[in-house]
């Protein structure tokens, strides 16, 4: 479950303090909602997400950078044109060693990189929580809590009830999309 | 208030990435491509001369030996360019008064040497040597690709070290017989593959990739 | 290996055939590539394969005498020179001089045009001006007025021309000048160290600059190849360190004022009579060591009839016929000591020397002044003042190379043609007969002096070839067409030495004069007597007497004991250095009567104390360039007269104002404990040697490495006998000339830049006063585990598979990291790109066969790879075994003593294996594991037992 | 819990001094930290101007190099390598302390970084441009730089990657992306952070366009949390690794006062030592400019500082035992490069300004009064920086002045151009940096925000950063 588009609707409530929001967003798990997610300043515990996938991605991506760059140096310097240096031999594997090191982390620290911004479909300059009113604050000293309108725990009334209860500074809800 | 970035943004932002990517991969692809190219390396583009000398007529219908004019391959690092004095003998009865010779019989007269332009030209760094070459039975061919067939003489192969390379770590698959070095189209009279390690021993021909066979 | 005199014109128009692309091969390091034009030949020269070396031999001719010499030229371009092996005064070798006179042919610096006054003029108005009618007018019907300045001459044609001369102008006046040749005498002294086991040089530089040099040098060091049989002692005698004196077995230092009385002093202990000896033998100077004269005495008569003594030509009078007597006393002459005719013209004949010209010009009696070829405004003692009497003539007509100091003062100069320009000949100091044939057409409008005196004699027009065959038949040198090919072929004519000749009964040795007491810093008066130095005059190893001063390969060349480049120094003794207290570039100013000095100062160890010693040939004042950087004094100035050695009570004191930062290669004597040059007695080392040490084994390591030795049937390989080596240095100009190696100039020696493949190094062991020297040529090792190799990062240098080093210019990036690993330090890096103010003729001198370095590059000894491809292509050409003892590194063909030898580790029976195998073969650091491919053999010397205890 | 706090630590971080003081909410905090980027203050404008100049003489006078060739420089055979590779060395060497204190203190639970690891990342970054400068401009043929990479060339050749210098090349384009990476990412919620608050339209889209549409999700929190601690645990090993390769350049070549293997473990300690001081050296005028004094207090001084002692007590460690590895070698070489040629040799007074500068200097740290002093700290660092400099430059070039053959002994002295040249690469370094305060937020505000809400509400679960109960115990 990730990070949505609210395609069906959305219903907000905002809070002044990550406490308040962490409270509500507990509270509306509890209460069984399902289709929930926050957006604050500052991470805070509200709801609770699968583990990410990432590590194991990132740990693909590095060891593959490692192999490969093993790989290029044992063909360039034994394979390809093996050349005597210093006597030394051409298949010198602790010299190659450190290059392969550093394969890996660089790979391994693009995928992290790049892997993130993939999982969040980031850049995506635009979104519909843009559009309401005064958001940007959400960035600075607010906490907004938000239920997709399909949760199907809720309904556009109930829902709205149910957050007002926490006594939110103000309550929004999104229409659907006309696209969708 | 309305959002900072309109809806198409998102499509916009992701595009621009993917075409940065491309960008990134692509430009060096693309250097190397192009190095590997004829362009890059001048091949296959006729060389024009002062005098339009038909290697075709006389290294292909006329059947001259390559030796007749560039005498000193067999014995000089440079396979030599003839001086004015070897046209003379066959052009003091034909084409006497062709208007295309009239640089020779200047050259002659005035004892200034003709002007060619060179073909096949390898950086200074490079020391080739002909006569090493043809005594060990690398024919003309080989390198300056069938020159019989050009009436204007261009460059027939990439003369890149790696080319060099893959006939110096594989001798045996250009060697022929020495009588045949001139030869232009020779085909081996038994496979190339039994005949090129029987010439090589014979001729004691080694593969050499020691960077001082060429650069001094 | 060389052709006949047939066909010349043909063979040597090589400027009208040559096209730039050959001209220029190789001179481009970088991989650009511009449209090339190619220029064949019109007619094909029938000797001259295009891309293949032709050779020819020659002769070059310093102060009267003739060196054989082979010349290497391509597409009709020197190239390179090497000794005539079968000259006896080469024997195959060269000195640096002979090496860097090729960039002489090629120098920018050359005067191109003939001039009258400051106008440009032609050859045919000058012979118009000159013609002998004209000429009469002006100088009188029996040329009374007309008197002519040569170098001495040994030249059979020139003899031949002057004769001409002499009958259009009987009472013309010809006279003979080098500063440095030697006494105008009838007969030359001649020595053969080959049979001498005790040598005994007094102030003699045998070895390095004294006529035949080459020729002792290779007999001195053939009976020292195996110290353990037969080997010989040399003793040197000498104010200053001499080449002869760093490979001297015992030395003694003393002051020039001393020479005399030793000499007559041994003369006495050796029981020479009253007919034989001086008058009176005067007592010896306090500061020498009669011990050590005793042991020379008693050595020396141990081997009568087996020894030589030898006094330099310089020496004075009474000091060389003290040295005959010896060599009579102890019966060596005949044996290794003897005369015979001097091959100069009018040798002995009195009246023609420089200091009677100058009274001529003083009289005014001048009409026409001829100088052919000697810079005497310059190359002559300043208190003749002949730079300013030269003007007295009405009319100087100047043959010479370059516009300087005596071209200034000429109405009318002619460029002189380089000696490969022209045609001539020349005997050597021996006489043998020596031809000086052309390699080239002149590159410029010059004439040689055989050209300038026959046009006097009326025959402007006149080929100098024709004159030479000519003047042959006559004197019947040459009487048939072979003997004159064979003679052109082979450079000399073989057996035409002059036999010795029964020496008149010498008439009594003059009054030997007493030594000065000089300034040593014991003495307490020296203080307040600071007029008490003596100075002594030396001919310098690289300009000589000033006259190639703008070679720049020589101005670039480290001098052999000093390794100074760029210029001159007084060079004093450490004490002598603390007494003025100077360190080394700190101002000198030397003052005696009126002639005084200023030049910066050079520590030198071994030097007597209370003297100093300049050589000639700086501080010129010419329009040559190279010349003109070196800067450096004058030591003209300061000489009293042609052919003194020395001068007493000389004032020195500091001066501030001649300071200046000495561009030196090498300034720490010492090696600091370490053992990369080693040496040792004779007599330790037979003790140690007598049991045969086992063969030294690879250092252990822990892999194996994958190419222990390459896979090619030769292995590469040099072996370096620092025993014979003498330090003279031609190898470095030879290794110079035959790579392409650039020069950096005063500013880049100064920051330790120079370029130099082959360095000679010179360390001094024992007591500063009078070390033990040791010369250790110092090249690329070629290391088996190279150090240099694995630190590059783009695999520009790395090792073939027969055993070289290889650097690959066009692959190198420039990250030096090569050398700072490289231990030997033999790593040389392109700062600047040295080539860039090189002209079209000045690159003519380039070796096709050798990629001229681009900036940013590095570069290092490659064994003449050039020479071992060349070599292994003609063999496989020819369809034969190449032998590895066959091709001869250029460091090892120029070696006057065959220190280097080349070859390789498969053919065990080669010269170069058989050295490796002696006791004393060893490779430098060996003990860091490079396992270097060049071995060397220390230096053994030979002491007198009696004196090294003592 | 202070405690608990100090083991896992090693220094106790802030054991005196709060990490945050002044009552800010999250509104003031946000814009007090942005305030740098919205308006400048005349001192900056004098520094810029200064910096613009020295970047102008940087560009002229490798210019001049490459077009003259490297002889302009003082170099020469032996002393092939100098001034170029000093400076390499020095700046890789500064560029450590950022990822040390961002990743290396994050995975190890330190809270003060919070407020310093933007500065110190970006210091890192900067650094590293001087850095990987060096190696190209040193080299004779620098347009060829590109045969130290593995293409497929048609020459058929490639780097030799037995060489150290492939290595270097590997291991600083590695560092310096990682590097770059770990910053962005860092930077990103800040960025949205600065588009929410900018005043004109085209500020809010630029700093939105970098932004990349973030918007604070749970979600996104989630997973950003994630990479950027996987980010630190991949750059962590690097700060170790790239000075350890660096050193190899020396340790590998077999030359006495380069070939010691000892050298790994002391470049890195160095390298963090001069980092930790060039850190100061920011932070100090930037605390005064900005009036950062409430998010960068004593606390990170005296942690800083206290990093710094422990640093100059292991460099130290390393100096005495190469003395004494070099004497108990035996081998001649060694104890001549060591024991005489450096204490006593041409370059003696550089030696022992050195060992004053590296060694005497940290020792002032054991007392609180000067861990806390801005003078003091500023002053101290700045010989530190410099005597880290005089380090690099006697291991380079006293060990190759006087190697092995005496006969090719011979002295180094820089030209103008090698000084002109050091002072550029300092300029450039301050003119990215003030380009950096000037449009960038320098403090990672959200982390910030986070500190002092968990100051604000104990409870408040703020993993990964960590527990504040320690500020109350």
């Amino acid at each position: 479950m990730r990070d949505r588009d609210w395609a069906g609707g959305v219903y907000m409530a905002e809070f002044g303090s990550a406490a308040e929001l962490g409270r509500a967003a507990r509270a509306f798990q509890e209460k069984g909602y399902r289709m929930i997610e926050t957006y604050s300043p500052i991470p805070v515990e509200g709801v609770v997400y699968r583990r990410s996938r990432l590590p194991k991605f990132v740990f693909a991506i590095g060891a593959l950078g490692g192999l490969a760059s093993y790989l290029i140096q044992w063909y360039a310097n034994a394979y390809s044109y093996p050349l005597n240096i210093g006597g030394r031999p051409s298949h010198a594997t602790t010299a190659f060693l450190i290059p392969t090191f550093e394969g890996t982390v660089l790979s391994a620290a693009l995928a992290a990189f790049f892997g993130v911004f993939w999982i969040l479909r980031l850049p995506q300059p635009w979104h519909p929580v843009f559009e309401i009113p005064d958001f940007d604050r959400a960035s600075v000293d607010r906490y907004w809590l938000a239920i997709d309108a399909r949760d199907p725990r809720g309904s556009r009334e109930l829902t709205v009830n149910e957050l007002r209860e926490f006594s939110p500074l103000r309550v929004v809800a999104l229409d659907p999309e006309p696209a969708a | 208030m309305a959002a900072l970035f309109p809806r198409w943004s998102n499509t916009a932002a992701r595009a621009s990435l993917l075409a940065l990517a491309l960008l990134v991969v692509g430009v060096p692809l693309g250097l190397m491509a192009f190095v590997r190219s004829s362009n890059a390396s001048a091949r296959y583009e006729p060389v024009k001369q002062p005098i339009p000398f038909d290697h075709q007529i006389h290294a292909g219908r006329l059947g001259i030996n390559c030796v007749y004019c560039h005498a000193t391959v067999m014995r000089s690092p440079t396979a030599g360019i003839p001086p004015t004095q070897t046209c003379v003998p066959c052009h003091s009865t034909v084409w006497i008064n062709s208007s295309e010779l009239a640089p020779v019989r200047r050259s002659m007269q005035t004892g200034k040497p003709i002007t060619w332009n060179r073909v096949d030209r390898l950086p200074d760094f490079v020391y080739f040597d002909h006569s090493v070459h043809v005594n060990k039975g690398v024919g003309c061919e080989s390198c300056h690709g069938r020159v019989d067939k050009m009436s204007t003489v261009y460059q027939a192969k990439p003369l890149t070290m790696g080319w060099c390379l893959s006939c110096h770590r594989m001798p045996a698959g250009q060697l022929r017989p020495v009588e045949a070095v001139t030869i232009m189209g020779y085909t081996p009279a038994v496979a190339q593959a039994r005949l090129g390690p029987e010439l090589a021993a014979k001729y004691h021909v080694r593969s050499l990739t020691s960077c001082t066979t060429c650069h001094r | 290996m060389t052709n006949d005199g047939a066909n010349d014109l043909t063979r040597r128009g090589f400027l009208k055939f040559v096209g730039a692309s050959l001209a220029l091969a190789g001179l481009d390091g970088c991989t650009r590539m511009p449209a090339e034009k190619i220029l064949p030949y019109v007619i094909e020269p029938p000797e001259l394969t295009p891309g293949v070396p032709v050779h020819y031999a020659t002769s070059m001719v310093l102060d009267g005498y003739a060196t054989g010499l082979i010349v290497k030229a391509r597409e009709g371009r020197p190239i390179k020179i090497e000794g005539n092996p079968g000259h006896p005064a080469s024997l195959g070798a060269t000195d640096a001089i002979h090496q860097a006179s090729l960039l002489q042919l090629y120098d920018g610096d050359r005067a191109t045009s003939l001039r009258s006054g400051r106008q440009r003029s032609s050859w045919a108005q000058l012979s118009a001006a000159f013609t002998p009618s004209s000429l009469r007018s002006r100088v009188g019907a029996r040329g009374a007025g007309l008197y002519v300045v040569l170098e001495p001459t040994s030249s059979p044609l020139v003899i031949s021309l002057l004769n001409r001369l002499r009958t259009l102008y009987p009472d013309m006046r010809v006279y003979y000048y080098a500063p440095l040749a030697g006494p105008n005498e009838a007969t030359v002294a001649r020595y053969d160290l080959a049979p001498a086991d005790v040598i005994l040089c007094v102030d003699a530089d045998v070895l390095g600059t004294m006529p035949m040099h080459l020729h002792h040098a290779r007999a001195f060091a053939d009976r020292r190849r195996d110290p353990r049989h037969g080997m010989n002692r040399l003793y040197a005698i000498e104010p200053s360190l001499t080449v002869t004196g760093m490979s001297a077995d015992e030395r003694m230092r003393c002051r020039p004022s001393a020479v005399e009385p030793i000499l007559a002093h041994l003369l006495s202990t050796l029981g020479g009579d009253r007919a034989s000896g001086p008058a009176a033998a005067p007592p010896l100077p306090a500061d020498v060591p009669t011990a050590w004269l005793a042991a020379l005495a008693s050595d020396l008569r141990a081997h009568a009839g087996r020894s030589v003594v030898i006094a330099g030509p310089h020496q004075t009078p009474v000091a060389r016929a003290l040295a005959a007597s010896l060599n009579d006393v102890l019966g060596n002459a005949g044996h290794t000591a003897w005369h015979s005719a001097s091959p100069l013209a009018e040798a002995g004949a009195s009246g023609h020397s420089i200091a009677d010209l100058a009274d001529a010009l003083r009289s005014g009696g001048v009409r026409a002044l001829v100088c052919g070829g000697v810079n005497v405004a310059y190359a002559a003692p300043a208190s003749l003042g002949l730079s300013s009497l030269l003007t007295r003539s009405p009319e100087r007509l100047y043959l010479g190379m370059y516009e300087d100091e005596t071209a200034e003062r000429a109405t009318w100069f002619v460029p002189q043609s380089h000696y490969l320009e022209s045609w001539g000949d020349a005997r050597a100091y021996d006489g043998t007969l020596s031809i000086v044939q052309p390699l080239v057409q002149p590159l410029y409008d010059s004439k040689s002096l055989v050209e300038l005196l026959a046009m006097l004699g009326g025959q402007a027009a006149a080929d100098p070839r024709m004159l030479l065959r000519q003047s042959w038949q006559e004197a019947g040198l040459a009487p048939t067409d072979e003997a004159w090919t064979s003679a052109v072929r082979t450079g000399f004519v073989a057996g035409s030495g002059f036999a010795p000749v029964a020496t008149a009964p010498r008439s009594p040795i003059g009054p030997v004069t007493t030594a000065a007491t000089s300034a040593s810093p014991d003495s307490s008066t020296t203080a307040t007597a600071p007029d008490r130095f003596e100075v002594v005059f030396a001919p310098d190893y690289r300009v000589h007497d000033g006259r190639f001063a703008n070679i720049g390969w020589l101005q670039e060349l480290p001098d052999p004991i000093t390794k100074l480049t760029w210029g001159n120094a007084a060079l004093v003794s450490p004490a002598t250095a603390k007494l003025l207290g100077v360190s080394d570039g700190d101002g000198l100013a030397l003052r005696h009567d009126s002639a005084s000095l200023t030049i910066p100062a050079l520590i030198v160890p071994g030097l007597a104390d209370g003297t100093a010693t300049i050589h000639f040939g700086y501080g010129r004042r010419g329009h040559e360039h190279a010349a003109i950087a070196a800067a450096g004094a004058d030591a003209y100035t300061l000489w009293p007269a042609v052919g003194v050695p020395f001068m007493s009570n000389v004032s020195i004191e500091r001066d501030e104002s001649a300071s200046r930062a000495l561009a030196t290669t090498h300034d720490h004597w010492s090696m600091e404990g370490r053992d990369q040059a080693r040496i040792q007695t004779a007599a330790a080392y037979v003790a140690s040697s007598s049991t045969q040490r086992p063969p030294r084994a690879p250092l252990p390591t822990l892999f194996q490495p994958e190419h222990p030795n390459g896979t090619s049937p030769h292995q590469w390989a040099m072996t370096i006998d620092l025993g014979t080596c003498i330090g003279c240095s031609a190898c470095v100009v030879a290794c110079q000339a035959e790579n392409n190696i650039p020069v950096v100039g005063y500013e880049d020696v100064l920051k330790s830049r120079e370029m130099h493949w082959l360095r000679i190094d010179r360390y001094a062991t024992g007591p500063e006063e009078n070390p033990a020297v040791v010369t250790q040529p110092m090249l690329c090792q070629h290391c088996e585990m190279a150090p240099c190799e694995y630190v590059c990062p783009v695999g520009a240098t790395e090792h073939s598979s027969d055993g070289l080093n290889e650097m690959i210019y066009n692959r190198c990036v420039g990250t030096r990291f090569c050398s700072n690993n490289c231990p030997y330090k033999v790593r040389r890096f392109n700062w600047f790109d040295y080539n860039a103010e090189l002209t079209e003729v000045e690159r003519l001198v380039k070796n096709p066969d050798v990629t001229v370095r681009e900036r940013g590059v590095m570069e290092k000894c490659t064994f003449c790879v050039q020479r071992i491809r060349e070599a292994e292509i003609a063999a496989a050409d020819a369809g034969t075994a190449l032998h590895g003892g066959d091709v001869r590194t250029a460091c090892q063909q120029a070696c006057p003593t065959n220190a280097i030898v080349f070859g390789s580790l498969t053919e065990p029976e080669t010269t170069m294996m058989q050295r490796r195998a002696e006791p004393r073969a060893y490779t430098v650091l060996e003990e860091l594991g490079t396992r270097p491919r060049v071995t060397y053999l220390a230096r053994i010397r030979n002491a007198n037992p009696e004196l090294d205890h003592a | 819990m202070s405690a608990t706090v100090e083991p896992d630590t090693g220094v106790s971080a802030g054991a005196g001094w709060p990490l945050l003081t002044g009552q800010h909410d999250d509104a003031s905090l946000t814009d007090h930290l942005l305030s740098p980027i919205w308006q400048t203050r005349p001192g900056w404008w004098w520094l810029f101007g200064l910096s613009c100049a020295g970047t102008l003489l940087f560009i002229g006078t490798i210019t001049y190099t490459i077009a003259r060739g490297i002889g302009v420089w003082g170099n020469n055979i032996p002393v092939a390598w100098a001034y170029a590779i000093v400076n390499f060395v020095w700046w890789v060497g500064i560029g450590h302390a950022g990822t040390f204190i961002s990743a290396f203190l994050l995975l190890l639970n330190q809270r003060w970084r919070g407020s310093v690891n933007r500065i110190a990342e970006a210091m890192t970054i900067f650094a590293l441009v001087n850095a990987s400068l060096f190696p190209l401009l040193h080299l004779g043929r620098a347009w060829f730089f590109y045969w130290l990479i593995p293409y497929p060339a048609t020459m058929g050749v490639w780097p030799n990657f037995k060489s150290s210098l492939p290595w270097d090349v590997a291991a600083v384009s590695t560092y310096f992306t990682v590097s770059l990476l770990f910053w962005y990412l860092g930077l990103v919620p800040d960025l949205a952070s600065a588009r929410d608050r900018a005043a004109t339209l085209f500020r809010r889209r630029v700093y939105g366009l970098f932004a990349l549409g973030w918007r604070g999700a749970g979600y996104q929190w989630a997973r950003y949390r994630a990479a950027y601690t996987l980010l630190a645990a991949l750059a962590t090993p690097l700060v170790i690794s790239v000075h350890s390769v660096v050193s190899l350049d020396f340790a590998i070549a077999q030359l006495p006062g380069w070939h010691s293997t000892i050298f790994p473990p002391y470049f890195v300690v160095g390298a963090i030592y001069s980092g930790l001081a060039m850190v100061i050296v920011l932070l100090l005028p930037m605390r005064r400019v900005f009036r950062l004094g409430d998010v960068i207090t004593n606390a990170h001084l005296d942690a800083i500082a206290k990093l710094m002692l422990t640093m100059g007590l292991m460099l130290a460690y390393s100096y005495v035992i190469e003395l004494f590895m070099a004497w108990y070698s035996g081998n001649q070489f060694e104890r001549f490069t060591y024991l005489v040629d450096r204490p006593t040799g041409p370059y003696a007074v550089l030696y022992w300004v050195m060992t004053v500068l590296n060694v005497v200097t940290p020792q002032l740290f054991w007392v609180t009064r000067f861990r806390t002093s801005g003078p003091i700290l500023f002053i101290a660092s700045l010989g530190i920086l410099a005597g880290m400099w005089i380090e690099r430059f006697i291991i380079i070039v006293t060990s190759l002045n006087r190697d092995f053959l005496t006969s090719s002994w011979h002295f180094y002295a820089p030209s103008w151009v090698d000084w002109s040249i050091l002072a550029g690469s300092v300029s450039l370094f301050a003119f990215l940096f003030l380009l950096f305060i000037r449009f960038v937020p320098s403090v990672a505000i959200s982390e910030v925000k986070e500190l002092s809400l968990g100051l604000g509400e104990g409870q408040v679960d703020l993993a990964p950063i960590g527990s504040v109960e320690a500020e109350h115990a």
